[in-house]
């Protein structure tokens, strides 16, 4: 087990620096210069600017000292905000989107679990099509839209929640109920799929047999086997729920990342876009070795060193 | 600054306002209630460095956390700020400030000229990597650009203490809008020994800068917002009301809008579908802007190097229906390159718009007629053209009209192109483009700011508009006329007719104005043409 | 039935990897021989290594160690495709499952064809049509089932398509891997009777391999018995039963039910203990009695022929 | 039991045939017809059929239905709220009503008109409110704005923000979010059905490498890479498309993967190495087709992904070129007029939800028609 | 002897697109106490959807028990709701499954699937079911019952992992045991061990077992009576000895046949040439009468009654039938009937 984490950490550091070194070479194909007031200054103070933050060196060099540093935990500083750390700028703006992402998360599985569980206990009944067009409305409107509509009735109508702002707890409800939004379907719709598959295993007719009811039947069989691909599909959602979501921050305004990366990308601030690459990079495979881990305590079946 | 973002939302980050202000701004009213200002501001502060400052956002909270030499007061007119006052020289090279006695940093040390020394030369000094250094001191201040090619020394710079309360200043050439510029952010100054001590630190974080102004950032969350609160020690704290002001960092408009609604803030701006719905609010509110949108041309395309096709694209866009119902926040056509409202004639006060007059009109007729003939010069029957267009929401609508707007010349195709706005920034600098929308803010309150943009291989030129007589112009009123200036304004205004009227270099669209909501019982905020957007100095509750 | 020999299996070993150290010695050294015309019945428990050896034979499987001779030709050395090729139409393969052994969505038509296909055997597709059709009739199905699909069968008739697909490309060796053991037994008497038609009138060679050694006995004329991945006795069908000498084999025929209530009353059966052999020295396989092979060491050997004898 | 006595003479032997032995008495379907029956039966699957032809052939006609153009614009009539004879009832009369309050009655009347340019012959107001209990007075104008305008002919859908005719701009956003949708699926399943199969099937260190080379790719930020597409090609379908193109597939690769590595060991399978079976035959005719389903399903699940990629490059400014529209790009331009306008919003909302139920409902159904468990 | 499971008249249906799947078609069968019933047929007969219709396990929808009593111990299980059910599941009456690689939950640990009915039904603590689990897993003979009750089904061999289900089955002294095909899964050396085991449990508390197989053997080995199943019906019912040695259905003499015995020799096997019934459209008259060598014209036109060959033997087949020409059963058939030990009923049967 041990041994297997090792050898999976050691993959994820070289899959890291190959993503690195990619997205690093991408970035130099991106037009333009991170300078702000480009169109203001000749060739030469631009030159002089560009001096400062080593972007006059060849590729190369500049790939050897990014990755130097990188080695030592150093990101660089940010283009656009001058001399602020790329790292602190970063540890700054996830806090808020992992949160979102997290409470999304939390709440979309477990609401769209029991959507999905309803599917499945009353299959073809109403209930299963009440929560499967639920469900297949929440994948269907454009989250956006459903925060907008969010805000201005619960916030600005009925007055009973925030509408926007980041200083409580109470801020993040609307915001959380919106990104929830589509993991709820997602996970719906997995697990009205997986649990009608595994209600029609012969382990759940044992154990209907042996005078277990629909509810333990459901909760203390069905759950757990139907887990699996869940979590498959759930994992690197819930990575793209924490590493922001441009859309919803904006609407809430909420200070997370995704903002701050789309903003990074439109003003070539390189070590941003680096810096965040990197940690969302590492937060999927992070992810994907917990989701490994996780296949094992939820199934024993699965047992990592036959992984390979 | 200069804008080249054509995404003209109305709290947009790079814009400048006018100097026309609210209704509020002139009377002396009773402050009373709790004196909190709830605002939004549409992005970050990217820094607190007054040096490497280039945008609104930090002009903005410099502007009020600081004080410069002057300070833009009410109708864009400079106040004395750490300045008591100053004496030019006969030829107008050198300025002698002479700073008040009773300004004190935030941390007690007394500000002084040498502030204002070390504040100038670290921003021409090429190790501190200023963007907006070079630009705004070059060939004004003596041996700026010197400074910047790294030919002489920083201590050359012509700015010199005389004592700790004397600042000399020596110019290039004669600088008729210097008192103007000094108001601009890059000429605030720094504590030396405090910036040293921080070193790669210095204005990262709320305690890691000073201030010497009307007020203090007391906490600054990164990306969220930040809060200012009155600065006690401030030599003029007197006439400051406001006890503090939160800011939140708000991107969407109905967003900022809701927030208004539900009271949490005390002004937003409006985008044109809010306009059709708070018209008749009491709150409702437009402010003109001295900045300008146009189309600018690529001479070096095969079509646009003719006049009678940019003029053609000049005459065929409606600009009354595209302010009217596109911006509907009371934009107004524009129809030269000096704004309205702007600057006036130094002895009758005229605007130079109402001078100047309309230089184009629309008349889709006559622009058949015109195209007709360009097409016949240039042999051509169909005309592609690339239109570089803007990225936000409202320049979409834009550049949809425009590009309808000039698709009624016959045989002619425009093909929209959005790309991120680095990009545009680099097909401009490159020149790759036909058509571009562009917009214009000013640097400082003269003509100058718009016009000598398009003098050849200027900076911000990139249209490949070369004219000798034009250049002639700009040379002569920043030179010979320089301390003439009835001759000098009367220069510029033949300088435009040239630009767009002979020449048509330039198919200018619409002024831009903000419609904006504010509180009633917010009071006393003034409004800038250029710097920070407001001044809140003089800001107060009433009635809340 | 003659004593040439088709299939020379020697040394024989398949281990498999399952982790980084250990090891899965699923055929540890086999050696028997398969005469032309005959079937060899293969038996022995679940997870002996039978099917391994079936498809280690026919090369679904790289062999770990050892040789399989068919006609005289190594089957593990050849390299070239051609020489591939004209193997893969000399041995074929029945599945055990039915159901899973078909391609559920390819017509009965292409499934059998694929091998002419493949091979290249058929002309035209008229040819193609007829021989099917052909194929269709020798294993009692008619035309007309060409053109359904595999879920439209009864798990026999599948089993029948499955060994009309063995078939298509006219083998002299065909490997059975428990083709009936999936099957319901009035199913399987029809498969089995099919198999056994089919081997007097085309001469084909079979490894029967199953674990329901009534079946095995009725239609094999040697049967092997399989152990951990070895072979533990070798004998001619009848004498096997008659006369099991290896105590494993002693236990699996012990274990069989028949279906004769008044047998199944007195059946007494016999567990079989692995430890109770003599550990002395390696077990080799050795000729107890004419024809019949069973492993063991010396000292057993002596011990089993005072037991059975070399006469009758 | 029947208690009547049988006649003796049906007490003779019959022969029976083989063939009639083997007869199969279920009629020969195939493997498709079968599942299409399936799928035909489900209720569900075929209302979301008919409604993909209905929503297909609408993007197909429904911008030559009316006489306006897509790009037609008209600044002066711009905003028109939808209005069908008829269909006043639904609220499509064209009109705009709003709610204007203040402290007096004549207040308010006067900010009623005022919110519709005084143009007091075409507004009706109504009193909600007198403001005699001491509450703000509130009045209701509702503005005929075709009369006002002067517009004989009805939008049925109204006007965008520049006039354009919103019915013939929402179907041609249709045909270009189905085109989107469908392509990028289209492009997705090839490429992905083809990486996951080629991963599992050789297996071992080839799928150890293709499988960490996808791990990769999915940490690169599609931001990065489409912004780089878009410099490339210049924005518009075919960079949205591509872009898609380049990392959409992944999931679909990771599901065709495990689902090969089930079937590849299955017996059919084996069956067809022993015939001597080339790697490119197992891949195509054996296994792909099994998983076919799973792709269905996936497919489906990749469609609102595209359509929603593509609306979110469009808020993001980096979508189709102006003045094209998707149904992404017309809700975009519809949500900030959301609460004025909503009719801008509105239809392409509706439409764009339409599709991806119906498209679910579809896939719902064609993975029960494909899956073997439904086979009596 | 008293009768434990009366049932009368059976009839089961599956409500699919293609149409009623009639699949189990009027059974009458009972099980006294103490006894084995051997239910045989062939694959798709109906044997399984007749036992779980008697605990209600047949999935609904599609399935549903269109008429019929299931007489247990007296109660009407077929009007009883899923509350009812519940306490008679597991308690009273319980279920082996053919597959122990799935029939066993492979993400609980063993013991608490075994302890789960224990805790249900008689209502113990955790550490008291814990006690009997041990109890259980020892009488079906793990060893090592502490630690084992602590691992997964897959660390179980697949003997063992049937022991399990046994034992699952057997938690709460069901006083009806129903294996539906328990070691068809298995191969021979461990399906003799369950057997005995089976036997061996039966004996020490006395319930009944229906035992579904379709192996011959199997029964001869197990079954105090047998019922072959064909179609959704029984045709012939009796005593083992009944069943094996005086079989009277041709169905029942294909079965016999179509397994070679040890000693036979080299004739060909007595295959049932054809495929079952549709159950959807099931024929007329006999459903076994496209099948049968011996068919006459009424079995194409009237299903046989049936005919009471002794008092513990019944067959359904209108060669009983008193005009009825004299069938010669196949060789194989024959043999066993020689064989058999006292043949006293002739092969000519009275209609009941
Ligand atoms: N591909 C493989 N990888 C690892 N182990 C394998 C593989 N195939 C078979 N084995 C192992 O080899 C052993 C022999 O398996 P094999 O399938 O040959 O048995 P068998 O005698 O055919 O059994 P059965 O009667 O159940 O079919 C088993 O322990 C099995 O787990
Ligand atoms: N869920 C279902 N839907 C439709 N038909 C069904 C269903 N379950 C069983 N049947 C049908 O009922 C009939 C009887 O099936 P059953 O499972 O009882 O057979 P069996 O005798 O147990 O066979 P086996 O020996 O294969 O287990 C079959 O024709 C089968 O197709
Ligand atoms: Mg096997
Ligand atoms: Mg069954």
């Amino acid at each position: 087990m041990t041994r297997y984490i090792i050898q999976r950490l050691i993959y994820m550091v070289i899959t890291m620096f190959l993503i690195a070194t990619l997205t690093f070479f991408l970035m130099k194909f991106l037009p333009g210069t991170p300078l702000s007031a480009a169109d203001k200054l000749s060739d030469e103070q631009q030159a002089v600017v560009l001096e400062k933050y080593g972007l006059n060196d060849p590729v190369p060099v500049q790939y050897f000292n990014y990755m130097v540093n990188l080695a030592q935990g150093d990101l660089g500083i940010s283009f656009q905000f001058d001399n602020r750390e790329v790292t602190t700028i970063i540890m700054e703006r996830i806090g808020p989107s992992v949160q979102l992402g997290f409470q999304a998360m939390i709440i979309g599985t477990i609401i769209g679990m029991l959507l999905g569980l309803v599917s499945a206990i009353y299959h073809n009944g109403i209930m299963d099509y009440t929560s499967t067009f639920l469900a297949v409305l929440g994948q269907s409107i454009p989250s956006f839209v459903f925060a907008g509509l969010l805000q201005f009735y619960i916030g600005v109508k009925f007055g009973w929640l925030p509408v926007a702002l980041w200083e409580g707890w109470e801020y993040t409800i609307l915001p959380t109920i919106s990104l929830a939004i589509f993991p709820i379907a997602i996970a719906a719709r997995f697990m009205r799929t997986e649990m009608l598959e595994v209600m029609g295993s012969d382990y759940i007719v044992t154990a209907r047999a042996k005078g277990v009811n629909k509810v333990g039947v459901v909760f203390k069989h069905g759950l757990r086997n139907a887990l699996i691909p869940l979590i498959t599909v759930l994992g690197p959602l819930a990575v793209g729920l924490m590493t922001g979501t441009l859309v919803i921050e904006n609407i809430f305004a909420v200070p997370g990342i995704g903002e701050q990366f789309v903003k990074a990308i439109n003003m070539n601030d390189f070590p941003i876009i680096m810096g965040t690459t990197l940690l969302i990079a590492f937060l999927f495979i992070f992810i994907i070795l917990v989701i490994d881990l996780l296949y094992g305590v939820i199934d024993p079946r699965i047992r990592l060193a036959e992984g390979e | 600054g200069g804008s080249d973002d054509t995404s003209n939302s109305t709290d947009d980050a790079d814009s400048e306002e006018t100097t026309e202000t609210e209704d509020t701004s002139g009377e002396e009213g009773e402050a009373s209630g709790e004196q909190v200002l709830n605002i939004t501001d549409s992005a970050e502060i990217p820094t607190m460095d007054a040096s490497l400052a280039t945008d609104a956002v930090a002009f903005q909270w410099l502007g009020s956390t600081t004080d410069g030499l002057y300070r833009l007061g009410e109708n864009a007119q400079p106040e004395p700020g750490i300045a008591k006052d100053h004496e030019v020289s006969e030829d107008g090279l050198t300025w002698t400030f002479n700073l008040r006695e009773d300004a004190v940093w935030s941390n007690g040390d007394p500000v002084t000229a040498n502030d204002f020394v070390y504040a100038w030369q670290r921003a021409v000094n090429p190790d501190t990597g200023s963007e907006y250094g070079p630009y705004m001191m070059g060939g004004v201040i003596k041996n700026a650009q010197a400074v910047v090619d790294g030919e002489v020394p920083v201590e050359e710079l012509g700015v010199k203490a005389d004592g700790d309360y004397t600042l000399v200043v020596e110019l290039e050439k004669p600088v008729p809008y210097f008192e103007s510029l000094t108001t601009f952010g890059t000429f605030l100054p720094l504590n030396q020994a405090f910036v040293e001590e921080q070193g790669d630190q210095y204005a990262l974080e709320a305690d890691t800068l000073l201030s010497n102004g009307p007020f203090v950032l007391t906490e600054w969350n990164h990306g969220e917002g930040w809060t200012l609160e009155k600065n006690q020690d401030y030599w003029d704290a007197e006439n400051v009301k406001l006890e503090q002001i939160n800011v939140n960092v708000v991107k969407e408009t109905s967003t900022a809008v809701n927030l208004y609604d539900t009271g949490e803030i005390d002004r937003t701006g409006l985008s044109a579908e809010f306009v059709d719905q708070y018209r008749t609010s009491d709150d409702f509110k437009v402010e003109e802007e001295p900045v300008l949108f146009y189309l600018k041309m690529n001479q070096e395309n095969e079509v646009l190097g003719n006049v009678n096709a940019r003029k053609a694209i000049q005459m065929v866009i409606d600009r009354q229906s595209m302010v009217d119902v596109i911006l509907n926040n009371g934009s107004i056509p524009s129809v030269g390159h000096v704004p309205q409202n702007f600057t006036k004639h130094p002895e009758t006060e005229e605007d130079f718009r109402e001078l100047n007059g309309d230089l184009i009109e629309t008349n889709v007729e006559q622009a058949q007629e015109l195209w007709a003939t360009a097409k016949e010069e240039l042999g051509m029957d169909t005309v592609e053209l690339g239109y570089l267009g803007g990225d936000s929401e409202v320049a979409m609508n834009m550049d949809a009209y425009i590009k309808d707007q000039l698709e009624q010349l016959e045989g002619l195709t425009v093909n929209v192109q959005s790309v991120p706005f680095k990009e545009r920034l680099q097909r401009d600098e490159n020149m790759e483009y036909d058509i571009q929308n562009s917009g214009w803010g000013p640097d400082y309150i003269d003509p100058n700011t718009f016009l000598n943009m398009f003098v050849t291989d200027g900076g911000n030129n990139k249209t490949g508009y070369s004219s000798e007589a034009y250049d002639g112009l700009i040379e002569k009123a920043n030179t010979e006329l320089a301390q003439e200036p009835v001759e000098r304004f009367e220069t510029f205004l033949e300088a435009e007719k040239i630009l767009i009227q002979e020449d048509a270099v330039l198919a200018p669209l619409y002024q831009r104005a903000v419609a904006q909501l504010w509180k009633p019982y917010v009071k006393g905020v003034i409004t800038q043409p250029m710097g920070p957007d407001y001044t809140y100095k003089y800001a107060y509750i009433e009635g809340k | 039935m003659s004593q040439e020999k088709l299939v020379e299996i020697k040394n024989l070993k398949q281990h498999f990897k399952t982790g980084r150290h250990s090891v899965v010695k699923a055929v540890d050294g086999l050696n028997f021989n398969i005469y032309k015309g005959e079937t060899f019945g293969l038996v022995g428990e679940s997870g002996c290594g039978k099917s391994t050896t079936g498809r280690t034979i026919i090369r679904l499987y790289d062999a770990t160690d050892g040789e399989v001779i068919f006609d005289g030709e190594n089957v593990h050395g050849k390299k070239s495709r051609e020489d591939l090729k004209k193997f893969n139409r000399e041995m074929q393969m029945i599945f055990q499952d039915p159901y899973a052994s078909l391609n559920p969505r390819m017509k009965v038509e292409d499934i059998i064809a694929e091998g002419m296909d493949i091979h290249g055997l058929a002309k035209d597709g008229k040819a193609r049509k007829a021989k099917v059709h052909e194929l269709l009739e020798t294993v009692g199905l008619n035309k007309e089932h060409a053109n359904r699909y595999p879920h439209e069968f009864s798990g026999g008739q599948r089993q029948r398509i499955g060994i009309a697909r063995a078939l298509a490309v006219d083998p002299s060796f065909i490997i059975a891997d428990e083709p009936i053991s999936a099957l319901d037994v009035s199913i399987q008497a029809q498969v089995v009777n099919l198999l056994k038609k089919l081997q007097e009138e085309k001469g084909l060679t079979y490894l029967f391999i199953a674990h329901d050694l009534s079946m095995v006995k009725y239609i094999s004329d040697r049967i092997g018995v399989m152990y951990f991945g070895k072979m533990v006795e070798l004998a001619d069908a009848d004498e096997l039963y008659k006369h099991p000498i290896h105590p494993y084999t002693q236990s699996l025929l012990s274990a069989i039910p028949l279906p004769d209530p008044d047998y199944e009353r007195s059946r007494e059966r016999f567990t079989y203990d692995p430890t109770k052999h003599d550990t002395s020295e390696e077990p080799e396989f050795r000729e107890v009695r004419p024809g019949h092979f069973v492993l063991c060491t010396t000292k057993e050997f002596e011990q089993y022929q005072r037991e059975h004898g070399t006469g009758e | 039991m029947d208690n009547h006595k049988p006649s003796k003479d049906l007490f003779v032997p019959v022969e029976t045939t083989e063939t009639e032995n083997e007869k199969i008495s279920r009629p020969s379907l195939s493997f498709w017809q079968d599942s299409f029956i399936r799928l035909r039966k489900n209720v569900g699957a075929m209302i979301g059929l008919a409604v993909l032809i209905v929503l297909g052939l609408m993007a197909a006609f429904g911008p030559y239905m009316n006489d306006y153009g897509q790009y037609e614009q008209d600044l002066s009539r711009a905003k028109m709220p939808p209005k069908i004879e008829g269909l006043a009832w639904l609220g499509m009369d064209g009109t705009l009503s709003d709610v204007q309050s203040a402290d007096t009655l004549e207040g308010a009347q006067t900010k009623a008109l005022m919110r519709f340019n005084n143009q007091e012959e075409f507004i009706t107001t109504e009193v909600l409110n007198d403001g005699s209990n001491g509450e703000q007075a509130e009045v209701r104008a509702t503005y005929d704005v075709y009369a006002a305008k002067d517009m004989d002919e009805n939008f049925w859908f109204g006007t965008d923000g520049l006039g354009r005719d919103q019915w013939s701009r929402t179907w041609m956003g249709t045909r270009v979010s189905l085109y989107i949708a469908l392509l990028a699926a289209a492009i997705d399943m090839v490429i992905g059905v083809a990486y996951g199969g080629i991963s599992a099937y050789y297996g071992g260190r080839v799928d150890n490498y293709m499988q960490r080379f996808i791990e990769i790719l999915v940490g690169i930020p599609n931001l990065v890479l489409i912004i780089l597409m878009i410099l490339i090609l210049e924005p518009g379908i075919m960079s949205i498309t591509i872009a898609l193109a380049i990392s959409g597939w992944i999931s679909m690769a990771r599901i065709v993967r495990g689902q090969i590595l089930k079937l590849k060991n299955q017996e059919f399978v084996l069956a067809s190495r022993t015939l001597g079976a080339k790697d490119g035959r197992i891949l195509q005719r054996h296994l792909i087709p099994n998983t076919l389903g799973l792709i269905i399903i996936n497919t489906m699940f990749s469609i609102p992904s595209a359509i929603f990629f593509e609306a979110f490059l469009s808020f993001i400014g980096l979508g189709l070129p102006t003045p094209m529209a998707s149904l992404g790009t017309l809700i975009d331009a519809g949500f900030d007029s959301l609460q004025i306008y909503p009719h801008i919003l509105l239809f392409p909302a509706i439409i764009i939800s339409l599709i991806m139920i119906a498209f679910n409902v579809l896939a719902d159904g064609l993975r029960d028609a494909f899956d073997p468990k439904m086979r009596e | 002897m008293e009768k434990l499971l009366d049932v009368k008249n059976l009839h089961v249906s599956f409500d699919t697109y293609g149409g009623e799947v009639k699949a189990v078609r009027g059974v009458n069968f009972d099980v006294k106490k103490g006894e084995t019933l051997a239910i045989v047929g062939e694959s798709g007969s109906g044997k399984s959807v007749t036992t779980k219709a008697l605990m209600h396990l047949i999935p609904k929808p599609p399935g549903r028990i269109k008429e019929g009593e299931i007489l247990f111990e007296g109660r009407d299980l077929a009007k009883m709701n899923e509350k009812q059910m519940q306490k008679i599941r597991g308690k009273e009456i319980s279920m082996i499954f053919q597959d122990p690689m799935t029939s066993l939950n492979p993400t609980m640990k063993v013991g608490n699937q075994i302890m789960e009915g224990l805790i249900k039904h008689q209502k113990m603590s955790k550490p008291q079911a814990r006690k009997r689990v041990m109890e259980l897993l020892e009488l079906v003979g793990i060893p090592d019952a502490e630690n084992r009750m602590k691992q997964y089904p897959h660390q179980f061999s697949g003997g063992m992992r049937q022991r399990v289900v046994v034992a699952i089955a057997l938690a709460c002294n069901p006083k009806l045991l129903i294996a539906d095909e328990p070691t068809t899964a298995l191969d021979v050396t461990i399906q003799a061990q369950i057997l005995e085991l089976m036997k061996d449990i039966q004996k020490k508390t006395d319930s009944a077992t229906i035992f579904i197989t379709h192996d011959l053997g199997v029964v001869a080995n197990v079954a105090d009576r047998v019922a072959v199943m064909y179609a959704g019906k029984i045709v012939e019912v009796g005593t083992v000895d009944d069943i094996f040695y005086n079989p009277q259905h041709p169905y029942t003499w294909g079965l016999l046949g179509s397994m070679p015995s040890l000693d036979s020799a080299d004739e060909e096997l007595f295959a049932i040439p054809g495929t079952p019934p549709d159950l959807m459209h099931p024929p007329k008259g006999d459903a076994f009468a496209a099948r049968n060598k011996y068919a006459m014209k009424i079995d194409f036109e009237q299903e046989p009654p049936m005919f009471k060959v002794s008092d513990s033997h019944y067959a359904a087949t209108w060669l009983l039938h008193e005009h009825a020409p004299k069938i010669e059963p196949p060789a194989a058939v024959k043999k066993r009937m020689e064989g058999m030990a006292n043949s006293s009923s002739s092969s000519e049967g009275e209609r009941v």
